[in-house]
C-alpha cells in the first residue's frame, strides 16, 4: 500500500515526536513506530534533563559546556556541544510551557539536582520519572497538533531513487502487510542498541534497527565503539537505577563496607562520570571485592531518610522491591554496571542532516536525531541528563532543518519495485528451514558482547568476539521460525531485530579493535592511556563487500583544548 | 471477540449485591404499596391479608427484607462517603465492615423477628 | 442529542439514599419491633390520620419511588445498548413509578 | 541467586483468528529460578518451546506499559511480577479483558487510546506564557503527582465492568488523564475538559466498583481522581 507525506518520521520517542511537532508546520507529517508512542524507551529515563537554568545556585552555559566536553573525554564536537548547552535553558522552558510536570522548588520554580560529571546542580527532574513525563507530554502535544501516528509499523528499508531518500518501506505488524511511505524528508529517531549486551538497562525494542537500515543502504555509522555502561543497574537484571539516587546523595559500597570511589575519583566520589564509576565498580568486582565476593556491589540510600527517598525516588523504591526483593529504606540495593547508551550512531551535522561520509557531504532528504544519531555531543562518554536534552534539542533542530529544506525537495515517485526486495527478504526469513534457535543465537551474541566487548576490552577479547559474530552470522542463516503467519508475528520481528544486532555489533567490535587507546567509555586493558596524537578522531564505519571499513575525521575543537581528565 | 475473564474482588461483590438488593427492594416496595392499599377495603380485608402474610414463609421473607435494607443502606452510605473522596484506599476493608455489621444485625434482628411472631 | 450530564441525578440519588436510610430505620423498627399492635388495622389507620405521620409517609413514599426507579433506569442505562429498548424501558419505568405513586397517595390521603 | 523454584505450569490463552475457530489454553512447563518474572517465563516459552506465542513487551522495567495482561485473574504487568510472589504452581494467563483480541495475549487497544485522546490531554494556555517557567508550588504539583505517573498500560480500564458493557465509557485511565490536567494549577482549559467528562459516558458511568484501583500496577488510584471529578462536575451544574 502506498502513502504520501511530506515528512515521515521513524520512531516515536522524545526526538522523533519533537521533530514531528516542527515538521508538521511545513506540511503533512506522520510517525512510524514499532511500539506505541508512549511505550518508547525515552520513558525509561529517570534522573533528569540538564540545563543551566541556575535555579539551584549560579550556573551558565559555559560551565555546562566544559563539563560536557570534559565528560566526553574531549571527543565531542565542541561547536555541537555549544549549541546543545546554549539552547538547553530555552528548551526546558518550552517543555515546561507544553505542560511537563517538573518537580518544583518551594518558590515554584523548576527544581534541579546534582548529577554525575556536572559540577553544578543542573538536572531538572520530575521525581525519578523524568523521561516518562517528557515522553507523555510530547505525545500529548502530538495529539493536540494532530500528528498522524502509525503505531506498530516496523520500518524495514529505505526507498532510494536517483541517489536521494524518497521514503521507507514498513511492515504493519498487525496484518503482516507491506506499506510504502513516500516522503520528501525522512527523519530517523530510532533510538539505541543496548540489546547487543546481556546485561542492559535497555528495552527489548532497543535493537538498533535504524542504524542497521542505514548501514545496509551504504551509509556510514560514526563512533560505534563507544557504548556507555551505567554504573547502577539492579543485580541481576540490569534494570536501571537512576544516577539521581547518587545525585540525592546515595553511597556505593563494596564487600568490605568501603566507599571505594574515594580511590577512583576523590573529588567527585559517587558523582564522577559514568565511565569512571562503572570501571571502578567493575574493578572492585573483578578483584573480588564485590558483596560476598559476588558480581555486585551495594547502593546505599538509607542515610537519605524515608521522606527524601519516597519523595524523590519513589519508582526506585518500588522497582528495588520488585526486582531485587530489597526494601531500599532498610537495606542497600545490589547493583552492577549495565549497558545503557550508545554514544555513536548515524552521523549528522548540527541540524540533524545525515552525513554521507567522513568528509561531511550531506544526504538529501535524510535526517537523524536522538540516540540513534551521533552529532557528536557526547563524544566518548555521555554525561547523565544530557541524553534527554540531546533528544529534544536536536529533535527540534532536525524538524526545523526539514522545514527549511522542504521547499527545495521535489515530490518524487517511488520506484515501482520498492517493496519487492523487502518482500523477497521476508519470504526468505519466513520459509527458511534449519535447526537453529533465534533465542539461542541472540543469547550467545549478547553474552559474548558482554564478556568480550564490555567495560574492559583487549585485542584478544575483541578478536575472539569478531570471530564469534562471524559464526553467529552463519547460524543465523539456519534459523527456523515456528510462526510463519502474517498476523502479529512477533517472532519474525525478533528475527529482524537479531539481524540488526548482528549488523552493527560487528561495527562496535571492529571500531573497538582498531582504536588502540582508552578514551571515555572505550577502555582497552592493553592500551590503558588516551592517545590524542593519534586518536582524537571520530570513526566512520562503512559497509564494503569485504566487511566494514573505518574512515576517520578530526574532532572539532573550539573552546577547550584536551587536558588530562581527573575527577 | 473479547475476553472477559476476571477475578472477582470485594468491589465487584459489593456492586453486585448492591444491585440485587436494590432490585429486590423496588420489587418489594411495589408489592408493599399494593398491600397497604388494602386498608381502603376496610378492616376485614386487611386482617385477612395480614393473617395470610403471617405464615412462616413470609416471616422468612421479612428477614430477607431486613438483610436487603441493611446491606443496600449501609453499603450505600459507604459509597456516598467514598464518592466524597474519603477512604477510597480502604474500600476492601470498609466492604468487610459493612458485611460484618450487616450480618450481625440481620442475625440479631432476624431472630427477634422470628421469635417475636 | 445534546450531551447529558448525570450530575443532578447522581447527587439526588445519594441525597435521597441517605434520607431513606434514616426514614426506613424508623419505619421498619416501628412496624416490626415495637410490638404486634403497631400492625393492627386500627393503629395503622390512626397513624394515617395524624398529619405528622401523613407527611412522613408521603415523603418516604416519594423518596423511595424516585430512588428506586432511578436506580432501575441506571441499570437499564448500563446494560441496554439499543436506544429504542431504552425508550421503552423509560416509558415502563415512568408508568410504574407514577402508578405506584398514585396508589400510595390514595392510601395515605384516604384517612 | 540462582536458586531454583522448581517447575511451574503456565496455562496460557491462545487464539489466532486467522487459524483457530475458537480460543484454547496451552500449557507449558517452565523451570523457574529465583528472581524470574512472568515476562521472563513468557520469553523462555517463546524462545525455547513455542515461538508462535504472541505478547507485547518492551522496557521490562514497569514503565512502558506494553506487557499488561491478566495473570491469575488480575491485571498486572508481566515484567514486574515475580513468579515467587504468586500462590500455587499453576499460573493462568489471559489477555486483558474487554479489548478486542488480536492474537494470543495481544489485544487491540484502539478504543482505550481514543478515550485518552478525547479528554484533551494537553495543557491549555490562553494567557501568554512568561519567558521563564510558569510557577507551580510543590503543593499544587503534588496534587497531580499520582495522575502524572500513569503509564497507559490499560489495566484499569480493562478491569472495569462498566467498560465491558459500554466500550464508549471513557474509563478510569482517561478520567485520570482528565484529572491530571483539570487539577494542574497551570491549566486554563478546565471548563471545556469538565464538559467532556461531565457526560453519561464520562464520569457518571463510574459505579465505584474499585476494580481499577486494584488493577493498577503502579498503585495509582483512579477512583480518587474520579471522585474529585464528580464533585467538580457537580459544582459546574449547580
Amino acid at each position: 500500500m502506498l502513502h504520501r507525506y511530506d515528512t515521515v518520521i521513524v520512531g516515536a520517542g522524545l526526538a522523533g515526536m519533537r521533530a514531528a511537532l516542527e515538521a508538521k508546520k511545513g506540511g503533512s507529517c506522520c510517525i512510524l513506530t514499532k511500539v506505541f508512542p508512549t511505550r518508547s524507551h525515552s520513558g525509561a529515563a529517570q534522573g533528569g534533563i540538564a540545563a543551566a537554568l541556575g535555579n539551584a545556585g549560579e550556573d551558565d552555559w559555559t560551565l555546562h559546556m566544559f563539563d560536557t566536553v570534559k565528560g566526553s573525554d574531549y571527543l565531542a564536537d565542541q561547536d555541537a556541544v555549544e549549541i546543545l548547552v546554549r539552547e538547553a535553558p530555552g528548551t526546558i522552558i518550552e517543555l515546561e510551557h507544553m505542560g511537563v510536570p517538573f518537580s518544583r522548588t518551594p518558590d515554584g520554580r523548576i527544581a534541579q539536582r546534582e548529577f554525575g560529571g556536572h559540577l553544578r546542580q543542573r538536572a531538572c527532574y520530575a521525581a525519578d520519572l523524568t523521561g516518562h513525563v517528557l515522553l507523555h507530554t510530547l505525545y500529548e502535544q502530538c495529539l493536540k497538533e494532530a500528528v498522524t501516528f502509525y503505531p506498530e509499523y516496523h520500518v524495514l528499508s529505505l526507498v532510494i531513487a536517483e541517489g536521494a531518500c524518497r521514503g521507507v518501506v514498513a511492515l504493519e505488524i498487525l496484518t503482516g502487510e507491506l506499506h510504502t511511505f513516500l516522503a520528501r524528508a525522512v527523519v530517523f529517531a530510532t533510538g539505541g542498541y543496548g540489546r547487543a549486551f546481556k546485561i542492559t538497562s535497555n528495552a527489548h525494542a532497543n535493537s538498533g534497527d535504524g542504524l542497521s537500515i542505514l548501514y545496509r543502504a551504504g551509509l556510514p555509522l560514526e563512533d560505534m565503539e563507544f557504548v556507555q555502561f551505567h554504573p547502577t543497574g539492579f543485580y541481576p537484571s540490569g534494570i536501571l537505577v537512576t544516577e539521581g539516587a547518587r545525585g540525592e546523595g546515595a553511597y556505593i559500597i563494596n564487600g568490605q563496607g568501603e566507599r571505594f570511589m574515594k580511590r577512583y575519583a576523590p573529588d567527585r566520589m559517587e558523582l564522577a562520570p559514568r565511565d569512571v564509576t562503572s570501571r571502578a565498580i567493575q574493578t572492585e568486582i573483578d578483584q573480588g571485592r564485590g558483596i560476598n565476593g559476588g558480581a555486585y556491589v551495594h547502593l546505599d540510600l538509607r542515610h537519605l531518610g524515608p521522606d527524601k527517598i519516597m519523595k524523590s525516588l519513589p519508582q526506585i523504591l518500588d522497582l528495588a522491591m520488585r526486582f531485587t526483593g530489597v526494601d531500599a529504606l532498610k537495606e542497600p540495593i545490589p547493583i552492577q554496571p549495565t549497558a545503557h547508551y550508545s554514544m555513536g550512531g548515524i552521523p549528522t551535522d548540527n541540524n540533524g542532516r545525515v552525513l554521507l561520509n567522513h568528509a561531511g557531504a550531506v544526504a538529501q532528504g535524510l535526517y537523524a536525531c536522538g540516540e540513534c544519531a551521533c552529532v557528536s555531543v557526547h563524544g566518548a562518554n555521555r554525561l547523565g541528563c544530557n541524553s534527554l536534552l540531546d533528544a529534544v534539542v536536536f529533535g527540534t533542530r532536525a524538524g526545523r532543518a526539514v522545514l527549511a529544506d522542504l521547499p527545495a525537495i521535489p515530490r518524487g515517485d517511488a520506484p515501482p519495485d520498492s517493496e519487492d526486495a523487502v518482500r523477497k527478504e521476508l519470504r526468505l526469513l519466513l520459509d527458511r528451514e534449519g535447526n537453529e534457535s533465534l533465542a539461542a543465537i541472540r543469547d550467545d551474541l549478547q553474552t559474548g558482547m558482554q564478556k568480550n566487548c564490555g567495560i574492559f576490552r583487549s585485542d584478544s577479547l575483541l578478536r575472539a568476539q569478531l570471530a564469534a559474530i562471524g559464526t553467529l552470522r552463519g547460524r543465523f542463516e539456519r534459523v527456523r521460525l515456528h510462526d510463519r503467519g502474517a498476523r502479529f508475528n512477533t517472532e519474525l520481528m525478533e528475527l529482524i531485530e537479531l539481524r540488526s544486532l548482528l549488523d552493527f555489533t560487528e561495527l562496535i567490535v571492529r571500531g573497538a579493535l582498531l582504536r588502540t587507546e582508552s578514551r571515555g567509555a572505550h577502555s582497552r586493558t592493553d592500551h590503558p592511556t588516551r592517545d590524542d596524537a593519534r586518536w582524537l578522531t571520530h570513526s566512520f564505519a562503512r559497509h564494503t563487500p569485504e566487511g566494514p571499513v573505518c574512515d576517520y575525521a578530526p574532532v572539532r575543537i573550539t573552546r577547550y583544548e584536551p587536558k588530562e581528565r581527573k575527577y | 471477540m473479547r475476553s472477559y475473564r476476571y477475578r472477582w474482588g470485594e468491589g465487584l461483590w459489593s456492586h453486585l449485591f448492591h444491585r440485587i438488593s436494590g432490585v429486590a427492594l423496588i420489587v418489594y416496595l411495589s408489592m408493599h404499596i399494593w398491600v397497604i392499599h388494602h386498608l381502603q377495603h376496610g378492616q376485614t380485608a386487611y386482617d385477612e391479608l395480614m393473617n395470610f402474610l403471617g405464615n412462616p414463609l413470609f416471616r422468612m421473607g421479612e428477614v430477607m427484607l431486613l438483610a436487603a435494607i441493611l446491606f443496600h443502606g449501609l453499603n450505600g452510605l459507604r459509597l456516598v462517603v467514598m464518592d466524597a473522596g474519603l477512604g477510597i484506599r480502604k474500600q476492601r476493608a470498609t466492604f468487610w465492615v459493612v458485611f460484618v455489621v450487616c450480618a450481625i444485625l440481620v442475625l440479631v434482628g432476624g431472630l427477634v423477628l422470628l421469635i417475636g411472631s | 442529542m445534546a450531551r447529558q450530564t448525570g450530575s443532578i441525578g447522581w447527587f439526588l440519588q445519594r441525597l435521597s439514599g441517605g434520607l431513606i436510610f434514616a426514614l426506613i430505620l424508623v419505619h421498619f423498627s416501628l412496624m416490626h419491633y415495637m410490638g404486634p399492635e403497631k400492625r393492627l388495622y386500627a393503629d395503622v389507620v390512626r397513624r394515617f390520620q395524624n398529619p405528622l405521620w401523613k407527611s412522613f409517609d408521603l415523603v418516604f413514599l416519594t423518596l423511595c419511588l424516585c430512588h428506586g426507579w432511578y436506580g432501575v433506569w441506571e441499570i437499564v442505562g448500563d446494560y441496554v445498548r439499543s436506544d429504542s429498548l431504552k425508550i421503552l424501558a423509560l416509558i415502563l419505568i415512568v408508568i410504574a413509578a407514577a402508578g405506584l405513586f398514585s396508589i400510595g397517595l390514595v392510601t395515605v390521603l384516604t384517612f | 541467586m540462582a536458586d531454583t523454584l522448581g517447575l511451574y505450569t503456565f496455562k496460557i490463552f491462545r487464539y489466532n483468528p486467522d487459524k483457530d475457530p475458537k480460543s484454547r489454553y496451552d500449557t507449558f512447563a517452565v523451570e523457574v529460578r529465583q528472581g524470574m518474572t512472568i515476562l521472563d517465563c513468557l520469553q523462555k516459552i517463546k524462545g525455547s518451546l513455542d515461538g508462535t506465542l504472541s505478547f507485547r513487551r518492551s522496557c521490562r522495567s514497569a514503565i512502558c506499559g506494553s506487557c499488561a495482561m491478566n495473570i491469575n485473574g488480575k491485571n498486572d504487568l508481566a515484567c514486574h511480577l515475580q513468579v515467587s510472589r504468586l500462590r500455587g504452581r499453576t499460573i493462568t494467563i489471559n489477555p486483558l479483558p474487554g479489548y478486542p483480541l488480536i492474537k494470543d495475549l495481544v489485544v487491540d487497544m484502539g478504543e482505550f487510546y481514543r478515550h485518552i485522546a478525547a479528554v484533551m490531554p494537553w495543557l491549555v494556555r490562553r494567557s501568554p506564557c512568561p519567558d521563564r517557567e510558569l510557577l507551580q508550588f510543590p503543593a499544587d504539583r503534588d496534587r497531580i503527582d499520582s495522575a502524572v505517573n500513569c503509564i497507559l498500560c490499560g489495566s484499569c480500564t480493562s478491569s472495569c465492568p462498566q467498560f465491558w458493557f459500554n466500550p464508549r465509557y471513557l474509563g478510569p485511565a482517561a478520567l485520570l488523564k482528565a484529572y491530571r490536567f483539570i487539577f494542574d494549577s497551570r491549566d486554563e482549559g478546565r471548563d471545556e475538559r469538565l464538559a467532556i467528562v461531565d457526560d453519561r459516558y464520562g464520569v457518571w458511568r463510574c459505579r465505584t466498583v474499585f476494580n481499577c484501583d486494584e488493577a493498577c500496577p503502579k498503585k495509582l488510584h483512579p477512583n480518587e481522581a474520579i471522585a474529585g471529578l464528580k464533585i467538580e462536575a457537580l459544582k459546574r451544574s449547580v
